[in-house]
């Protein structure tokens, strides 16, 4: 399912939906990028309220990101992930990277 | 439910990725298990087929991929998926966590990580030339609940 | 999404009635179907195996059944099932409503008549003591929606 | 899925749920039959409204219960079909038998 974005100052929020596999990330990646070369960019919020699945593509699409986003001086923050989201993008060790938060998903 | 063998085979087309975990869940689903295992057998199912892809064909999407799934015990299912691809020289290295051969696409090396911690066992065969066997072994608590 | 052919091998038990047809359902899924087609094409599916396990290996629980699915056109899917059980001595005769040999058990004979109008065309090759192969063909709106 | 019962003078309600397929059928067929033996029951009606799923199977179910009813001198409802439901039953005529009537789902 597409990925639905909104700009807030300097915050890009990414809400990303449905199933996140190998296949579907090539495309949530390339989405993302072309709205951080369109708009002035300092901030990436990833929202994975209504994620429904998520193998460990996920992290690629996580770690990619938050490098070019570290790479201009901005954070990350990761919104809305479910237990199981949140268990694959903790052994990547993402939420231990400088720069990068955790929202925790509400109830 | 002991047994109740199913084959089945299918092309190495990224969108198969999907078809393959709702297979093994629709499978497992008989055994009534907790939306948790279902997800942890998606996800492992999802990891083991998409590195067939990806690896094993090298994202040609061509090359079939085979499933093999069978409870070998009433509350143990077992899962092993077959590509006939380009294999793996190194098994032990490449089931280490971050260690991917695919960096340049932004692959994490933590998909053996992912099948390793949400299966009880993960089976790896492979010989370089010829292919890669992946068989992961889950125990559904199904039955310890009642 | 032309071809994409998928063959898959089950054990006529009577649970793999719910699981053939969800396997349909996730295989259709990547054309991106109505609810009432996805629907359509798990009842023709669900007739076609029970069929197999009731009729084919009457109900013994044994015997495998083979499901091969594929896209002939990206809008129409073709879907065969294969007994190898008893067969059916007179094809034209089984095909009509309310014909069964199952009237003890309840069996409405109605299962080809609901394949038949949940279906674009239903092929019957059969063989008494060889087995028995149904093709549903169903062409799926989706591409015309656009 | 089980189904539920209750009676209403001499009335069963039989509230089917899930898939029904012949695998399910024949509990369900034994559920119900276990019931009408054990009250003294005249008229029957299935509701359909929690099916998610039925094929063919669901014909004899309503047919054979029909049968026995229509002994007793009782009528039978169908109830709350939807309309993949509803397809199914009109193929078998089941509507246009005498002592068989159809209410129609709640929107
Ligand atoms: N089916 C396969 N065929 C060939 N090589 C594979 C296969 N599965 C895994 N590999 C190799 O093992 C490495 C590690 O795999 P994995 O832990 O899943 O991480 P990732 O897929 O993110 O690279 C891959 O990068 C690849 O080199
Ligand atoms: N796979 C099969 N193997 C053997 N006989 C079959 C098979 N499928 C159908 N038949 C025969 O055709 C008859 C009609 O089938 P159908 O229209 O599905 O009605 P029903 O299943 O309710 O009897 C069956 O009663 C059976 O005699």
């Amino acid at each position: 399912m597409d990925t639905i974005f909104y700009l807030q100052d300097d915050t890009l929020v990414a809400t990303l939906a449905g199933e996140i596999d190998h296949h579907a990330a090539d495309r949530i990646r390339s989405d993302i990028d072309d709205e951080l070369l369109l708009y002035d960019v300092k901030n990436l919020i990833f929202d994975f309220s209504d994620v429904t699945f998520m193998d460990s593509s996920g992290i690629g699409v996580v770690l990619g990101r938050y490098k070019k986003i570290r790479a201009l001086g901005g954070t990350v923050v990761i919104r809305g992930a479910d237990s199981l989201v949140r268990q694959i993008l903790e052994m990547s060790g993402v939420f231990m990277l400088d720069g990068c938060r955790e929202e925790k998903r509400k109830e | 439910m002991e047994k109740n063998v199913v084959n089945i085979e299918f092309e190495a087309r990224p969108e198969n990725q999907s078809f393959a975990r709702s297979v093994a869940a629709a499978y497992i689903s008989v055994a009534d298990p907790t939306v948790e295992e279902l997800t942890e057998v998606k996800t492992a199912v999802s990891e083991a087929v998409s590195n067939a892809i990806i690896h094993g064909y090298q994202r040609k999407g061509e090359g079939r991929i085979a499933m093999e799934l069978k409870f070998t015990d009433r509350d143990r299912v077992y899962i092993r998926v077959t590509d006939w691809g380009c294999g793996i020289s190194d098994v032990e290295k490449a089931r280490q966590p971050m260690y991917s051969t695919g960096e340049d696409m932004e692959m994490s090396g933590m998909g053996f990580t992912v099948m390793e911690s949400f299966s009880d066992k993960v089976l790896v065969e492979s010989e370089p030339g010829v292919g890669t066997s992946v068989t992961l072994i889950k125990c559904l608590d199904t039955y310890y609940d009642l």
